[in-house]
């Protein structure tokens, strides 16, 4: 069967470049960076070379990278790191109500324990409103923490102006960027940001690796205390085929990234203009243009985004759901409905999010297979009157609980 | 995730549609779940002899309509009245957990067509 | 040159077996275990059998082991995580002088935080002094996080009498089982933890993976918080590659401990003699046979460590030093230093930590080569008296500082 | 971690030993950070004829020791005490930043031995 994946957002395939990188620390030069013996030579030399590379991607200094885990390993580090470090100065930090669950959980985490946090709104396309933002600043704020991209929406924030709004409050800023990073430039000394989370699985590194800007002199609490890895902020011996398999993904994504914007952004505005031809009642959810090049969600109306999940599935194509339902929880996207998207549509959105690997021919083959699957689970919807081709009229009562 | 027998019904979906004239129709759900499902009844004497549903909702959602639909067909009304949703997840062979709570209104929806049914012929 | 590794206590070599199985999950089984579709099918089985493996080699139940990305990690989260949940209960921690920094750096954070801890002691040989720790206990002791082997000496703990004393005082118990699993066995049910570590890198898989056993029923604060996996205890994508290697090398620790433990101990005994007969003024730190079977700790008198090492070095010999000056600080080892070892003593100590990949040859050639070092570097010390043959006696001012 | 400079040194130390009847000697060091130097020194005239040393200690300080005689040698009192620990360390093409503050002695112990024969020949 084809298989066609659509899910670049959730993760990549590891690069063959990179995994070449990573696989002679998994092999000969298993040993420890800290050794001094011949064991940990070359693997200490991988990773400042990997360093370098992210660094150079960011466009900033390799004493300012800090490698961790994961991306919400990268996001808790900064956003709890910078709350204890400054905890004296203030107890107020401002986040988004979209943000990834890494950086809403460290934030509901913190408002528990006395911090005091304001989630800030966005408008029907995903945007922020800058004024709305500023009005929340208080001589309490302590930090800003907001996304680079949406990953359910791929819409991006105005970094740059919420950092310059930052600095003139003399506020730190943190960026979750893990959405940005590879998709497209970023450069913090432009961005005016203080700290930025990126990870290793989005830019066709294998999971298990991230890592986190930290602007020189901004000085944040550890997550793992330990011993002396990266500069005494991030304990436990490094992963070294990881941060080996890192860099390279960021040397790949600094070569690459211009070509294969245009490629993925072509192919996916051909799926986008595709479906939507095809396809009576879609609801594109975001903006559509301030948006990552390789993303595009939107609501089927009348149908229920796992059914159409597990329909293109069978058909070899993997998307995934703005719906929560594939994820442990059956609550609909919370950054759909902060976006004020009604229940029904939430339930049946769906994320296309494309990669390098895509080609034309995948494109054409989901324009071509979509159709057919919409139209048979309208016909299976109370919500859709097939015969009118329209919403039906109905009433129901209310069964079933989602909280568990 | 799902087991094969849920993919079965979720992919091959028995008895859907609406009964024209039905004798009795359940609507139930949960938006923020992601659930609505309709099911009409055709009765006679006290076997229920055709069942429908149309639903808006996840895998186990759908599976679980088609499924209380192969089982109640036949069955008089008492013993439609006995099932649960319970009986339909088992049926299926067991839902993942985090589907068992929701998604599984199969049988509500039965004993909505029913009480419907019900309250028609009280009249 | 003949490559001789004597460090697996740093960290050991990827099983090929181990790298095997991790092989699919960096190639086309790349998908999210989350996601429902095709992609992520085998990496969600791959992270189920993985924790079946994991819980067998430890005898818990999968619902008990909480996947991390290093053992620092784990540490951290067991301590920080116990310590914030029962926050309410008291605030008195016990732990050992002798923990590896992980353990070490996670209390002293807590003790800035409002937390008090106490630091046992240990005697010449190592060991704790179980009386001491039952004195230590009080109406407001939350955690004891004791180790079960220490990573320098080697010296095993009596987990499983501390395990009776914290629960007779219903007290949770956490250790640091690093250096213990895969070289003893070790069964949670019967050592009466209700929290442990292990780590990947130390039992043949690769760096980046590591575990939590958390017993059920004890509540623990994530360190990362976000998404619903390991239930919503650690969020972020699992690191698919890594857990299916931490599986493997479970599952190798379980089948080949024992026959690994008469190969590595023969070879570390015929190390420890060798060496002791062949060279005088040589020290065992550490207990002579509660210890692991893969390490022995000596000190050879007169000569500082690192130098030792440096000279093995460039005779492919890889071991590692008590002596901390071979990672990022100058001060001896904290744990010769807790058993009074001294300074001079501490800083010439070798920690030799034998794994699987090891043969008899290895170690004759180490017996061959290090005495003449020993030899040569003791006539350049100004510590001993060549001509006597023992300490030479001197006098020196002091100068310089370790602190920097 | 070293450069192969200090790996020369630390590998082949030059002037290893003790001068018999020095005319200074110098012995510093600080155990806690695991490194003690001894130095001795033959003077003719103003001019270090000849010097020694013995040290314990790391790599970093067998090197720079190492390096300091072969600076020192056929230098002229003045020129001697011109010497500090970062022309050592820079003869050396520099040492691993956690090495430059301690196990970096050998010019404090050259001006000890100075020191020494300066007291020993005021007398
Ligand atoms: C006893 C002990 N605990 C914890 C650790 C930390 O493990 P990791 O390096 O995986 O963070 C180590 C090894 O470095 C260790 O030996
Ligand atoms: C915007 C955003 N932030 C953070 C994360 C977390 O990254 P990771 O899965 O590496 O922990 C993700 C991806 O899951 C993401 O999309």
């Amino acid at each position: 069967m084809k298989k066609i994946y659509l899910d670049n957002n959730a993760t990549t395939a590891v690069h063959p470049e990179v995994f070449d990188a990573m696989l002679p620390y998994l092999k000969d030069e298993f040993g420890n960076p800290s050794s001094i013996h011949w064991a940990g030579r070359n693997p200490r030399k991988a990773i400042d070379e990997a360093r370098e590379k992210a660094a150079k991607l960011l466009n900033c200094d390799v004493s300012e990278i800090i490698f961790t885990s994961c991306g919400s390993e990268g996001d808790n580090l900064a956003i709890k790191g910078i709350a204890e470090s400054k905890r004296d100065k203030g107890n107020h930090i401002i986040t988004t109500k979209v943000e990834h669950p890494a950086v809403l959980g460290a934030c509901k985490y913190l408002a528990k324990t006395g911090f005091d946090v304001t989630f800030l709104d966005v408008d029907s396309q995903g945007m922020l409103d800058l004024e709305q933002l500023k009005r929340a600043i208080t001589s309490k704020t302590i930090l800003i923490t907001i996304m680079f991209a949406n990953n359910e929406t791929g819409v991006i924030f105005p970094i740059d102006e919420i950092g310059k709004i930052a600095k003139e409050h003399n506020i730190l800023f943190h960026t979750d960027a893990v959405q940005g990073v590879g998709k497209v430039p970023i450069d913090v000394k432009k961005l005016n940001v203080d700290l930025l989370t990126l990870s290793g699985h989005k830019i066709y590194a294998p999971k298990g690796v991230a890592a986190v800007y930290v602007k020189r002199g901004v000085r944040l609490v550890p997550l793992i205390h330990g011993g002396h890895q990266e500069r005494n902020r991030r304990g436990g011996t490094e992963n070294t085929a990881g941060i080996a398999a890192l860099g390279k993904a960021c040397e790949i994504a600094l070569r690459d990234m211009a070509e294969e914007t245009k490629h993925i952004t072509a192919l996916r505005d051909r799926l986008e203009n595709g479906l939507r031809e095809k396809i009576p009642y879609v609801r594109l959810n975001g903006h559509p243009t301030r948006r990552i090049p390789n993303t595009v969600n939107l609501s089927f109306e009348f149908v229920e985004g796992e059914s159409l999940l597990l329909n293109l599935d069978m058909k070899g194509v993997a998307a995934s759901s703005g719906s929560a339902c594939t994820s442990g929880t059956l609550e609909p996207s919370h950054v759909l409905l902060a976006m004020g998207v009604p229940m029904e549509s939430a339930h049946g959105s769906v994320r296309f999010s494309l990669g390098r690997g895509n080609s034309a021919e995948d494109i054409d083959y989901v324009i071509e297979a979509l159709p057919a699957i919409v139209e048979r689970m309208r016909s299976m919807s109370p919500l859709y009157s097939t015969a009118a081709k329209q919403a039906a009229n109905i009433t129901f009562s209310e069964s079933g609980s989602c909280s568990h | 995730m799902y087991s094969e027998k849920v993919m079965d019904h979720f992919s091959n979906p028995r008895n859907v549609g609406e009964i024209e004239n039905a004798d009795g129709v359940g609507t139930v759900g949960n938006p923020a779940c992601g659930d609505i499902m309709k099911l009409s009844v055709k009765i006679e004497g006290n076997v229920i002899k055709d069942v429908k549903f149309k639903t808006f909702g996840c895998g186990a959602a759908i599976a679980t309509s088609s499924m209380v639909t192969e089982l109640v067909k036949g069955k008089n009304l008492n013993e439609a009245e006995a099932i649960s949703n319970a009986t339909v997840a088992e049926a299926l062979g067991g839902l993942p957990p985090v589907k068992q709570h929701c998604s599984n209104l199969a049988a509500d929806a039965l004993h909505a067509a029913i009480e419907d049914y019900k309250k028609k012929h009280a009249k």
